[in-house]
C-alpha cells in the first residue's frame, strides 16, 4: 500500500532534491541545524509560501499574476497606517485582507472585462499597486507599531516552538490544497484550466472563476502581508518588491505546469523552501558575493532536473512493472 | 505474393497493464484498399500509429517492401512514403489552411513553392474545399478540417496511405468526393488502409476487409465472395449483434395542451429565417441540412451562444430564451457538441471528473464539497451503461479509444438532466454496436418529458432514431418528413433541394 | 526672473535616504537668493537602467542643470557627455563619475572613508568591552553587501575593511556575505550568518534592510555583538538612541542634496562653467551620544538638518568658492 | 482597397493608443517633438525592442524567457572585456553574438532535454547569467572603449539623423517578420506553439524549433547589448537587471497571445514604443515621483482596453458587413 502511494506521491523527486540540499548544508555546517536556523527558514517561507498557493491556482488556469508583490506591498501598507491611525490591530488587519481581496478582485475583473489574459492586465495593476502604496505611504517606511498589543505578540512570535507564521502557512496550506482538489470551486478552477472553451461550453461561469480566483491570491497576499507586519512592525515602500518572480518560480519549480488543469499547492510549498535553503547554503558555505547568483542558478537547474529526471524515471519504472 | 508493401507480424502493445494489440498481423498489397473495422477500443487506431511510427511496438515486426523497418517517428514514415490521416486531427488552427498543407517533413525550402501551391488548390478543390488557401484553418468547420488533413496525406503522393476515420465528420457528398480520389489512387498503385464504422461505406471502398477484435485479428467467415454487414458484425462482436435495429414506432406530433414543449416564432438571425417550430415532448426531432444550412445556428440560439435579431422563443421548462450558456443548461438545455477534443471534454481529467463536470460544476448538484466516492460511482454506471470501453474511472479521458471519448460527451450531458437536448452529431465516430445503444437511450430518453432535438452528418441515423426530420437549407426549413418519406433516400434527397413531392 | 530650472534624478525615490536629499535640496532653493526650480525624478525601485532612462528623457525636456545621484557611472557617462553637449550642466553626486571621466563635478561623502571612521568606532567599542587595546582583541566579525558591483557599498566595506585590518590585525574579518536589498529577503540571510558565525564580534551591512535586520535579530536573540549601520532611517536612529546600535554612519545625504543644489545652481547665476572636481561632505557619526540632537534634528528635517548642520555647510560653501576640491579619482583610490 | 487593409491590420489599436499619448504629450509639451526627444526615444526602445522580437518568437510558441537580461548583460560585458583586451571591437562583437546565441541555445537544450517549458530552466539560468556576468567582470564596471573606434562611431552615433540603433531595430524588425511570416521555420514556430502534439505527431523536430528560438532570441539579445555598448562605451554589472518584464510587457502588450500560434513583431515594436512613450509622458508632464508608478501602470491599462475594445468593435463591424 504505502510503496504504490508513494509511487504515486509526484512531489517525490522534489522532496528528495530539498533533503539532499539539507543534509548538504546540515552535515558539513551542523549549525545549520538548530531549531534558530529552521525557525527563520520556515518564517521566510511563510512570506513567499502563502502568497504561492494563490498563485497555484492561477497558474494551473493558465494564469499568472504579475502583482501579487503589489498587493503584499498595499496591504501590508495599509493595515500599519490603520494601526498608526488609531484602529485596533486584528481591525486593522481584516479591513487589509479586504484590500487585498479587492485588488485581486479587480485584476480578475478587469481581465474578463477586457477579455484578456490575467498576465497582460497585472503587467499594468503591477504599477498600479506599487504606485497607489508609495501614494498611501508617502513613499516612507510606517513603523512604531503597538508592539505588545496581542496580533503582534501572537503572530510576530511563536507558537508551540515555530514561528506562528509556519503555522499559518501550514494552515492555509492545508485549507487550499483541501480546495483545490475536493470542492467545487477547485474543481472548477482546474475543469476552467484544463480546457476553458469546453468549461464555458458546459456553462460554468468562467468569468466568476476566474475573479473568484484572483480575488483569493489577494486575500492569500495579505495574509501574508499580515505576518510580515506582525514580524517586522514595521512596513518600507519598497516592500513586495520583485516578490513575483520568486512566486512563480516557488509553484513552477513545485511542478504546477503551466498547460494548466493541474496544480500542486504541496509542491509549491517545496518549491519555497528549496528557494529559501539555497539562500541559506550560500551562507553556510561562505560562498562569495560575486559566486552567489551563480551558484543559486545552477543549484535551482540541478533541483528542476533532479525532479525532473526522478519522475521519468518513475514513470518508467512504474511502466515496466505493468509489464510484468 | 511479392506485391505486397508493407506488412506487420505479431505487432503488440501495452498501455500500463492493458494489452491494446496482442500479435496482430497485417499485409496491404499494391494498389489494394483495405478496410479495417472493429469496434470503440478494438486497437484500430493504435495499430495505425504504430503503421505511421507515431508510437512504437512492444513487439512485432514491421516490413516495408523487402526491408524490415523500424518506424521510429512519423518523420521516418513520411520518408518511407507512408502518410496517415490520424483519427484525432493534427492540425494547426492558426495557421492558413496553405501552411498547414506546407507544414510536413520532407519538404525543404524557405517558403511554399508555385508548384506547390497550384497541386494544393487542385488538391483541395477535389475534395470539395471551398475556400482559398490563404484562409486561416480556424475559421473552417470540423469537415472542413477533416478535408484539410487528408489533403496534407494526398499531397505527400505516399506509396501507403492510412485512412483512421476519416469521413467521421463528413457530408455524404463529401465522402463520395473522397471515395472517388481513392480509386483514382488504387489505379496508381498506392495502398491505402480505410478505417470507419460506416461499414456500408468499407464494404463500398475496400477491396478486402480486416476485422480487429481486443487487439487481435479475427477471422472473416463469410459465405459469399465478399461479406455481409452481419458478418462482419459477428466477427467485430464475437456474436451476432442483439438487435438488427429497427426503426422506432413514430408518433406523430401531438401538441396537447400541458405537455412539456419548445416553441419558437418567427426566429431571424444571420443565415436562418424560421417561422415557426414546434417540438413537443416524447418526440425526437431531425433537423437535417447540408453544410452551413443553419442548423447548427438553431442550436446555437438555444444554447445561448448566438443571440438572434428578433423571435419568441419558449423552452421546455418553461423558461424564455437563455441569453448565456450558464442560464441555457440551468434552464435545463444540453447541447451534445460534435467537437469533443475542443468543445466536449478535458481530456487531461479522469474519466469520472468528466462525467460528472456538467452535474457537479455547472449546475452544483453535488454541493460544494462532492463526495468523490460517489462521482466515481455514478460515473462508473454511466459508462456501463452507455458501454465505455475503460480500465477505470481513474484514467484521463485522452486514453480512451475515440469513439469510447464520444461516449463519454454524451454520459457527461445525461447527467444533467436535461429538458431540451441538443445533439449535435452525437454518434461521430461509435462503433455500430455502440450506436444501436445510443439510439435506443435516445429513444428511451424522449419517453421521459424531454425534447430532443437531433442532427447528424449520417441520414441513417435519423431515420433510426426520429419521429421526424426537418429539413433546412439555406437557412429556411424547406421539408419535413416523417412516416413512409422518413427514409435515407428521401432525406438526401431533400437535403439537396430536389424535393419532387410536396411538403 | 527666470527661475534656474534643475532636474535631480534620484536612484530610487522610495528609501528615506531619498527623503533626506530632498530636504536638502529644498533647503538650499530656500536659502538661495535667486528662483531656482528643482524637480524630482527616479524609478521607484532600484533599477540603474530604468534610471538612465529617466535621466536621458529629463534631458530632453531642456533644463538649465541636471544632478545625478549616480550608482552605476557606465550608463550615465555617455547621456552626461550628451547633455552637456547641449549646454546642460551635470553635477554627479553619491558615487563617482567612473575613471574615463573624473572630470566632471562631484558632491558627495567618502565612502572609503566612511567604513575607515567606523572601523575606527567598533575598535574603541571592543576596546572599552574587552579591556584589551584593540591589536589584541581577537575574533570575527561578518560584513555584508546587499548589491555586488554597486561601488558606493563596496567602498564602504573596503574601508571598514581596510580599517580593521589596520587596527585589528588579529580579528579575522570574514569574506564579504552577499544579503539581499529587501528586508525580507535580507532578514533570512542575516539569521543564518549569525547563527553560522554565532559569536561574532560584530556583525556590519552595507545596505539599509540589512542593518534593520541585524538590529533586529540582536534585540530579540539578546546577542552580544556589536553593530553600526551605513544610513540612518529612522529605526536605525531609535536604536543608536537607545544603544542597541553602537552607531550609524551617515552619508550625510542632506548636505549631499543641499550643496548639489546649492553649487550647481550659483555656477549658473553667475554664468560660470561647474568646476571639476570632488566636493567632499563630512559625513555624520551618529553615536550614542549625538543621537539625542541629530534625531530631534530629523523630526522636521528641512529647518531641523539645515541648522544641524549649518557649520559644515557654512565650510562646505566656502570650499566650493574657494575652488578646495578634491581630485575625483579619489574616491576609487585612496590616497594612503 | 485601404480601408479594408487597415481592417484587417491587427495592430490598429495599438497605433492609436500610441498616437493619442504621443499628441497628448505633444501638444501639452511642444519640446517632445524635438528631433533630440525623438531620437532619446528611439535609442531606448532600440534596446529592448531588438529583444522583444526574439521574445516574440518564444512566446507565440507558449514559451516564455525570463533570462534574456541575463544573456543580454553576459554578452554586453564579454565584448567589453575582449575589446579591452586588445581584440578588434568588430570580431569582440561578432564572438559577443556567438556568446548570446550559444547561451540562448543552452536554455533551449536543457528545457527540451529535461522536457520542461523554457520558463522554468530560465528561472535557474537567469540567476547563472547574471552570475556569470559578476564573476567575469569581478562586479566592476568596464571602462575604457576606444571610443574613436568605426563600431563605437558608427553604431554608437547617428544615421540619416536618426541613431543608428533605430536602423538596427527597424532591419531586426523587418526580418523577424519577414522570417515569422514567410518562411518555412516561422511557420514551424506557430505551429509548435498552436498545437505541440500535433507537431510533434506529424514528425516535426520540435526540441530543433524550440533550441533555434532560444538561440535566435540569444542572438538578439546580444545585437540590443551591442548597441548598448557602443552607445555608452562601458558596461556596468547592474546593466539588464530586471529587462525581462520590460521585454515581456512590450511582447504582451503588443497583442502576441501567450496561447500560441500567433505573434506580431510589428506588435511588438508598438508595444515597446507605448511604455517608452509613457516614461517620457511622465517625466514631460512633470509627474510627481511618487504618482509616476501610479500613472504609468493606469496608462498602460488604458491602451490594453483601448486596444481590445476597438479590436472588438472591429471585429463586430466586419461581422455586420459580411451579413450585408
Ligand atoms: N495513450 C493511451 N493510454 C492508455 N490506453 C490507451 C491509450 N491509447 C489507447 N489506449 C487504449 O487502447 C485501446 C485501443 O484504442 P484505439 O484507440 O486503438 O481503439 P480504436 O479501435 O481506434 O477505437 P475507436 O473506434 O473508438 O477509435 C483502448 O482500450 C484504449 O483505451
Ligand atoms: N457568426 C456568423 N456570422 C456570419 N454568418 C454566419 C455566422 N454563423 C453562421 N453564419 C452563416 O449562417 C449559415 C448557417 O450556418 P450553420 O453553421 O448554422 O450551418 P450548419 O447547418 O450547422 O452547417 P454544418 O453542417 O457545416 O455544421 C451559413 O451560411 C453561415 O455562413
Ligand atoms: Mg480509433
Ligand atoms: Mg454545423
Amino acid at each position: 500500500m504505502l510503496p504504490s502511494r508513494l509511487k504515486r506521491f509526484d512531489e517525490a523527486g522534489l522532496l528528495f532534491a530539498l533533503i539532499v540540499m539539507v543534509l548538504a548544508i546540515g552535515i558539513l555546517h551542523p549549525e545549520f541545524f538548530d531549531l534558530g536556523s529552521i525557525k527563520t527558514l520556515l518564517r521566510q517561507s511563510a512570506f513567499v509560501g502563502i502568497m504561492a498557493f494563490g498563485m497555484v491556482y492561477l497558474v494551473s488556469m493558465t494564469e499568472i499574476d504579475l502583482s501579487v508583490g503589489g498587493i503584499y506591498a498595499v496591504s501590508a501598507t495599509s493595515a500599519a497606517l490603520l494601526i498608526k491611525a488609531g484602529i485596533d490591530p486584528w481591525i486593522a488587519v481584516g479591513l487589509s485582507f479586504a484590500i487585498g481581496a479587492a485588488l485581486g478582485a479587480l485584476n480578475g475583473l478587469v481581465a474578463v472585462l477586457l477579455d484578456v489574459p490575467l498576465i497582460i492586465v497585472s503587467l499594468g495593476s503591477l504599477s498600479v499597486f506599487f504606485g497607489l502604496n508609495l501614494i498611501i505611504s508617502d513613499a516612507s517606511p510606517v513603523f512604531g507599531m503597538p508592539r505588545d498589543h496581542a496580533f503582534f505578540v501572537i503572530f510576530g512570535g511563536e507558537f508551540l516552538g515555530l514561528p506562528s507564521p509556519a503555522w499559518v502557512l501550514l494552515a492555509t496550506g492545508i485549507v487550499m490544497h483541501f480546495l483545490f482538489f475536493r470542492t467545487r470551486f477547485g474543481a472548477t478552477v482546474r475543469a476552467v484550466g484544463s480546457n476553458r472553451n469546453a468549461a464555458e461550453f458546459i456553462g460554468i461561469r468562467v468569468g466568476l472563476t476566474r475573479i473568484l480566483a484572483t480575488s483569493l491570491t489577494g486575500l492569500l497576499c495579505a495574509i501574508s502581508a499580515s505576518m510580515a507586519l506582525a514580524y517586522f512592525r514595521a512596513v518600507d515602500p519598497a516592500m513586495g518588491e520583485q516578490k513575483e518572480l520568486l512566486v512563480i518560480a516557488a509553484v513552477i519549480i513545485g511542478g504546477t505546469s503551466l498547460a494548466g488543469g493541474s496544480g500542486t499547492v504541496l509542491g509549491a510549498f517545496l518549491g519555497v523552501l528549496i528557494i529559501t535553503v539555497i539562500d541559506s547554503g550560500i551562507v553556510f558555505f561562505g560562498i562569495d558575493t560575486n559566486y552567489a547568483r551563480f551558484v543559486t542558478g545552477c543549484v535551482i537547474l540541478g533541483a528542476i532536473a533532479l525532479d525532473r529526471i526522478l519522475k521519468r524515471s518513475r514513470a518508467a519504472s512504474s511502466h515496466m512493472q505493468s509489464h510484468l | 505474393m511479392n506485391d505486397i508493401v508493407y506488412s506487420a507480424r505479431n505487432i503488440t502493445k501495452r498501455f500500463g497493464p492493458q494489452l491494446a494489440l496482442q500479435g496482430i498481423d497485417l499485409d496491404l498489397h499494391e494498389g489494394e484498399i483495405l478496410g479495417i473495422v472493429g469496434a470503440n477500443g478494438a486497437g484500430k487506431s493504435t495499430l495505425m500509429k504504430i503503421l505511421s511510427g507515431a508510437l512504437q511496438a512492444d513487439d512485432g515486426e514491421l516490413r516495408l517492401g523487402d526491408n524490415v523497418h523500424h518506424m521510429g517517428s512519423m518523420l521516418e514514415a513520411w520518408q518511407a512514403g507512408v502518410a496517415f490521416v490520424s483519427q484525432e486531427l493534427n492540425l494547426f488552427p492558426p495557421l492558413s489552411v496553405a501552411e498547414n498543407l506546407w507544414l510536413v517533413p520532407g519538404r525543404t525550402g524557405l517558403t511554399p513553392t508555385r508548384e506547390f501551391l497550384t497541386a494544393a488548390r487542385v488538391q483541395t478543390e477535389r475534395l470539395g474545399l471551398k475556400v482559398p488557401l490563404s484562409t486561416p484553418l480556424a475559421s473552417l468547420s470540423l469537415a472542413d478540417h477533416q478535408l484539410v488533413e487528408i489533403a496534407r496525406a494526398l499531397l505527400q503522393q505516399p506509396r501507403v496511405l492510412i485512412l483512421d476515420e476519416p469521413t467521421s465528420a463528413l457530408h455524404a457528398s463529401e465522402v463520395g468526393r473522397l471515395h472517388e480520389i481513392l480509386r483514382g489512387l488504387r489505379e496508381s498503385g498506392v495502398a491505402m488502409i480505410y478505417i470507419s464504422h460506416f461499414l456500408e461505406e468499407v464494404l463500398e471502398i475496400a477491396d478486402n476487409v480486416v476485422v480487429i477484435r481486443d487487439g487481435m485479428n479475427v477471422p472473416l467467415e463469410s459465405r459469399g465472395k465478399r461479406p455481409t454487414i452481419p458478418e462482419i458484425v459477428t466477427a467485430m462482436l464475437g456474436r451476432a449483434s442483439d438487435a438488427v435495429h429497427e426503426p422506432p414506432a413514430r408518433k406523430t406530433s401531438t401538441a396537447a395542451n400541458g405537455v412539456r414543449k419548445l416553441g419558437i416564432e418567427n426566429l431571424r438571425a444571420p443565415g436562418l429565417s424560421i417561422d415557426s417550430l414546434v417540438a413537443t415532448q416524447g418526440e425526437v426531432v431531425g433537423l437535417a441540412g447540408l453544410a452551413g444550412s443553419g442548423v447548427e445556428t438553431v442550436f446555437e440560439i438555444l444554447f445561448g451562444v448566438a443571440t438572434p435579431a428578433s423571435g419568441v422563443i419558449r423552452l421546455p421548462s418553461g423558461a424564455r430564451q437563455a441569453h448565456n450558456r450558464p442560464q441555457a443548461v440551468a434552464s435545463g438545455v444540453a447541447y451534445f457538441p460534435s467537437d469533443r477534443k475542443h468543445l466536449g471534454l478535458t481530456l487531461d481529467q479522469s474519466i469520472h471528473e468528466n462525467v460528472s463536470a456538467v452535474r457537479s460544476l455547472s449546475l452544483g448538484r453535488d454541493g460544494p464539497v462532492p463526495k468523490v466516492a460517489r462521482q466515481r460511482q455514478i460515473a462508473e454506471e454511466r459508462c456501463a451503461q452507455i458501454g465505455v470501453k475503460m480500465q477505470s474511472v481513474d484514467q484521463p479521458v485522452s486514453s480512451l479509444s475515440g469513439g469510447n471519448q464520444q461516449k463519454v460527451v454524451f454520459a457527461r450531458w445525461l447527467e444533467a438532466n436535461p429538458s431540451l437536448l441538443l445533439l449535435d452529431d452525437p454518434m461521430r465516430g461509435v462503433d455500430i454496436n455502440a450506436k444501436q445503444e445510443m439510439y435506443r437511450i435516445i429513444r428511451d430518453l424522449a419517453e421521459g418529458d424531454r425534447v430532443i432535438l437531433f442532427y447528424s452528418t449520417d441520414p441513417g441515423d435519423y431515420v433510426a432514431t426520429t419521429d421526424r426530420v426537418l429539413v433546412f437549407n439555406d437557412g429556411r426549413i424547406i421539408d419535413e418528413l416523417s412516416g413512409e418519406r422518413l427514409n435515407e433516400h428521401e432525406l438526401v434527397a431533400s437535403m439537396n433541394g430536389e424535393t419532387a413531392q410536396t411538403a | 526672473q527666470e527661475p534656474i530650472k534643475i532636474s535631480y534624478v534620484l536612484a530610487v525615490t522610495t528609501l528615506e535616504w531619498t527623503s533626506e536629499i530632498k530636504a536638502g535640496a529644498e533647503a538650499a532653493v530656500a536659502d538661495l537668493d535667486f528662483p531656482v526650480d528643482v524637480k524630482f525624478a527616479g524609478p521607484s525601485n532600484f533599477d540603474p537602467g530604468k534610471q538612465a532612462s529617466i535621466f536621458m528623457n529629463e534631458t530632453q525636456t531642456s533644463p538649465d542643470a541636471m544632478i545625478i545621484t549616480n550608482v552605476a557611472a557606465p550608463l550615465f557617462i555617455e547621456p552626461v557627455r550628451e547633455a552637456q553637449e547641449r549646454g546642460i550642466a551635470v553635477t554627479w553626486t553619491n558615487a563617482s563619475p567612473a575613471p574615463d571621466f573624473y572630470e566632471g563635478f562631484f558632491v558627495s561623502a567618502d565612502p572609503t572613508q566612511m567604513g575607515l571612521e567606523a572601523a575606527d568606532v567598533l575598535a574603541k567599542a571592543l576596546e572599552e568591552k574587552t579591556g584589551k587595546p584593540a591589536a589584541d582583541i581577537e575574533g570575527t566579525m561578518v560584513l555584508g553587501v546587499c548589491v555586488p558591483g554597486l561601488s558606493v557599498l563596496e567602498n564602504r566595506v573596503n574601508g571598514l575593511r581596510s580599517g580593521l585590518e589596520k587596527l585589528m590585525p588579529k580579528v579575522e574579518v570574514l569574506p564579504t556575505i552577499p544579503t539581499k536589498p529587501d528586508r525580507e529577503g535580507s532578514f533570512a540571510i542575516w539569521n543564518q550568518a549569525m547563527r553560522k558565525n554565532a559569536g561574532a564580534l560584530a556583525y556590519v551591512d552595507a545596505c539599509e534592510a540589512g542593518n534593520l535586520n541585524i538590529i533586529r535579530i540582536v534585540a530579540d536573540d539578546k546577542l552580544d555583538a556589536l553593530s553600526l549601520a551605513f544610513d540612518v532611517p529612522g529605526e536605525v536612529r531609535e536604536a543608536v538612541a537607545d544603544g542597541t546600535f553602537l552607531a550609524a554612519s551617515s552619508s550625510n545625504f542632506f548636505m549631499q542634496g543641499y550643496m548639489a543644489v546649492y553649487a550647481t545652481a550659483t555656477a549658473l547665476h553667475a554664468d560660470k562653467p561647474l568646476p571639476s572636481g570632488w566636493l567632499k561632505i563630512p559625513a555624520t557619526m551618529v553615536v550614542q551620544s549625538n543621537a539625542g540632537d541629530y534625531n530631534e534634528a530629523w523630526k522636521d528635517m528641512q529647518p531641523g538638518l539645515r541648522a544641524y548642520y549649518d557649520s559644515d555647510i557654512e565650510k562646505a560653501k566656502a570650499a566650493f568658492e574657494d575652488g578646495d576640491l578634491s581630485p575625483v579619482a579619489e574616491y576609487d583610490n585612496p590616497p594612503n
